[in-house]
């Protein structure tokens, strides 16, 4: 990493991703004629195509686009990205504006893409400890030690998730209940059934996409339009209400604990 | 395997910035300067930062009474305040554990719009420049908004531009700040604003907003409508910055998540 | 619109679209149960569900996602909003900031929702003024005279528009094809073929997304996602690779045209 | 129809903000006190704008040396120039004709990364947070970067925090910086480590970099790493901001698109 990096890479940007030509037109994704030869590759295919490199069955995608309804998408402004989305829309902002603003926030840590990359690799690392010899217990008991806290499990509004017998429903509905993640996430939950961290969405979904071969850096880019749903809606919501009238604030309501009244 | 013909070397064309480059690094600049001035071998410890933002965005070092429009307007708008949408939406990216970043893109995805934001800064800047100091032409706008026949990714203003709808009377802040901008000498537009405020308003249907003033002193700067706007969305982050970090702090639990306040009024729930 | 505006909503949003109680977990979409009752709608049918109110057909929504592919998500980081992506992957950032700058940056001018909005609007118009006893041959005129431009008709790169076959073979085949607002589209060409102002693929999309009875508004919400993907793979690209070597830039390939060097 | 419970009035807690209503209008504020201080009734006209940025992360009147050592660092960031990604991005949206708030939140998502952004200056003040100014401590530091165990939305860093990877020596303009800050009678982070710089770039295998004179700047000023990261990423938008606006001014046709450097190495296309 050093000078001659950056020489090499003058106009230089060598990838196996794809291209477009602006002479002819061409678009190749991963080697494939986009337009031409994957006619019948779903959008939700493509999707995973370009993350991965790798093909997933009509049931995958159909699980991983149900894990984003299920977990993520919901019709309350209330919810802090949402909000954000739902703000914009309110205050006449332009809804694509809107929409990258609340993705930006989505990269949250009581909510969102830090506990669903957590939970997918907290569970990673417990198959691999375990595999190594590691009882889950002991494992378990040692990352509640050094971390204080298990992503995946306890919730910041609900404690219990209703989101769980749902995405249960639709993996077996689908055939893909029962792989090894998703079974340890499910004994880690009886483990900490003692400790008032009840299991939340992430942990089970993470436990699930595990299972279909993912790493947790494709996880990660799967994740991000899981919530995409609810903020367009929460915008769109907003953006057909009188402007300024999503939650106004007296000037009462600011609760002021700082320095008394000075001079400069 | 190439997706396209063989390279040429493009650049980038600019009247703002050039860059010398270190004798051992064709990527390192050894001399930057900032529309012909030596930012770091001159400017550093000997211009003030307010001079140097009218540099950038002015093209020229300012007059003192320009330096003295933009210090008061950049106190003026640097914290909206927690009430404030855009700071709602840096908070709520604080609470909620969300990245530094992030607060600051919510603030300014939410302050961009046409109540309150930047969007709302640009068109009272194009109508300052189509319709000066004219106090009939501006009556006349006033009363009767111009409608956009095309849709477009913004909606249309729902209120006149640089005014707010909500308040019964131009708030004293507002005008705490318009007393002092148009006292600096400037000209024409914000002492020609001060005076006509009242019958401003009055064709307006609403007192004089922040956005109102902001426009006017970018109009005095000699920016144009989207230089305002740019200027007006950079100089209100610094309240949704530290409110953001504040509020991080405190934790989700302790900031409103307006319990009860969302109320469900469309068609009624399934039996399912 | 007044103070008692905001008195009236003080604590108070009254919505059409739904909420999630904390109370006992229900999510509500427009009245629907969101976890028990609609466990068939899929996350696309519910995307617009939740936009529009409406359902579509499995068709209908195919089309919608098929037109995200062909339109809009190409893995080329030159693109301006492609590149935003990139560049944070390169410079290391996260990928929901990533995402989310690119996505704001989404609604441009040259390309982007702009060009999407504006050409379904003007075919809207356009079939709107004709159903008035206008010819379309005198409304494209004045549109011209006016605006100087037609959205949907021209492209900043290429003349040639690859991408128009790929959507009409999509719209054939799921027996879409046809309606009056693509109709309209192709005739438009017409017109404006010895203009050199070729035809793109946002005017056939709007076409065949107007026939489908979305609103302008409701279509703006539809394309936000149309680039996703693309920007997904850009980024993961770039952050696969060495850090900070997107496209470097020598001091000297700043071409500088400001005052000469002077004293502060 | 309500999905909760009946409302009870949620507040926003606060030390920084502090407004009283209008007496006709609950919803405007007639003083708005910032850490005490009346905004627009005093401080507009009396404060400088670094004072005021002071006031605000900071919670106190700034020392001289505090708004010296702001007003210096402010100059150092506000433009990185044309050529850095995080103004790369505001400029692809400037000649994409996107909004000007999109500019700036692509400046900010480019510009919070761990290469030169807001993620490298916290990891760096992390790291002095827990090394002060020892220099043993820093070495082993700089030798042997910590691992984390878990994943997380940021990558791990590929480089020593605060140095620059690509760079051959300490550029100028980071020397000049440095430089004039340690003079400022700040410390101890400024001038220990201009004293320690070459044993420090030596340890890290890479020069010192301007994210990396930021941190101990921050550090001085008493800020936070969160803090610390938060400005950073403020301070750097003003270059962003002209950039973004000129290149709009400018158009497409006259940015570099990078034509031939695309260069598709992977799986042979499919003759389909």
């Amino acid at each position: 990493m050093t000078l001659s990096t950056l020489l090499e890479h003058e106009d230089n940007w060598p990838t196996r991703l794809g291209y477009a030509s602006v002479q002819d037109g061409t678009v190749s994704l991963r080697g494939h004629d986009l337009l031409n030869a994957l006619e019948d590759l779903s959008w939700m295919d493509m999707l995973m195509f370009g993350i991965t490199g790798r093909r997933f069955s009509s049931e995958q995608l159909e699980l991983f686009q149900g894990l984003w309804k299920i977990s993520a998408s919901y019709p309350e402004p209330r919810l802090w990205n949402n909000r954000i989305a739902a703000l914009a829309g309110n205050a006449r902002s332009s809804a694509g504006l809107s929409l990258g603003a609340a993705i930006a926030a989505s990269d949250a840590t009581i909510y969102g893409q830090r506990p669903m990359i957590g939970a997918f690799d907290f569970l990673q690392r417990a198959r691999a400890a375990c595999g190594g010899g590691q009882t889950l217990q002991s494992f378990v008991a040692r990352e509640l030690e050094v971390y204080r806290g298990i992503p995946g499990y306890g919730r910041p509004l609900r404690s219990v998730d209703e989101r769980l017998a749902p995405a249960e429903r639709l993996a077996r509905k689908l055939g893909l209940w029962g792989g090894p993640h998703a079974q340890l996430s499910i004994a880690v939950a009886e483990i900490l059934r003692t400790r008032r961290m009840g299991m939340n969405v992430a942990a089970i979904a993470a436990g699930l996409c595990a299972d279909q071969g993912l790493t947790s850096r494709e996880y990660y880019r799967l994740t991000l339009l899981a919530f995409t749903a609810g903020l367009i809606h929460c915008e769109f919501d907003a953006a057909t209400h009188a402007e300024g009238t999503l939650f106004p604030l007296r000037c009462e309501r600011l609760h002021y604990s700082g320095p008394a009244s000075r001079g400069w | 395997m190439t997706s396209d013909a063989a390279p040429r070397q493009e650049v980038i064309r600019t009247s703002i910035w050039q860059e010398e480059p270190e004798p051992d690094n064709p990527f390192a600049a050894a001399v930057c300067r900032c529309r012909g001035y030596d930012v770091y071998g001159e400017l550093l410890g000997k211009a003030s930062f307010i001079e140097y933002l009218c540099l950038l965005f002015l093209g020229e070092r300012p007059t003192q009474v320009q330096a003295k429009l933009l210090e008061i307007l950049a106190i003026a708008l640097a914290n909206p305040g927690p009430r404030d949408a855009s700071v709602h939406a840096a908070m709520s990216a604080g609470v909620g554990g969300s990245p530094a970043a992030s607060a600051l893109m919510a603030a300014l995805g939410v302050g961009a719009g046409g109540l309150g934001g930047g969007r709302e800064v640009r068109v009272a800047m194009e109508a300052w420049e189509q319709l000066g100091c004219n106090l009939s032409d501006w009556e006349a706008f006033l009363r009767h908004p111009p409608h956009a026949e095309r849709a477009d990714i913004w909606p249309e203003m729902e209120h006149a531009p640089g005014f707010d709808p909500h308040a019964v009377r131009c708030a004293t802040p507002v005008a705490q700040t318009l007393d002092t901008l148009a006292a600096c000498g400037a000209g024409p537009h914000l002492p020609w604003l001060a005076g006509q405020r009242l019958t401003l308003e009055s064709a307006a249907g609403a007192p004089l907003a922040m956005s109102g003033v902001a426009a006017a002193t970018c109009r005095d700067l000699g920016l144009s409508a989207e230089q305002g706007e740019m200027l007006y969305l950079l100089l209100r982050l610094p309240g949704a910055a530290v409110h953001a970090l504040e509020q991080a702090q405190l934790g989700f639990k302790r900031f409103p998540f307006f319990h009860g306040a969302v109320k469900y009024v469309g068609q009624q729930p399934d039996n399912e």
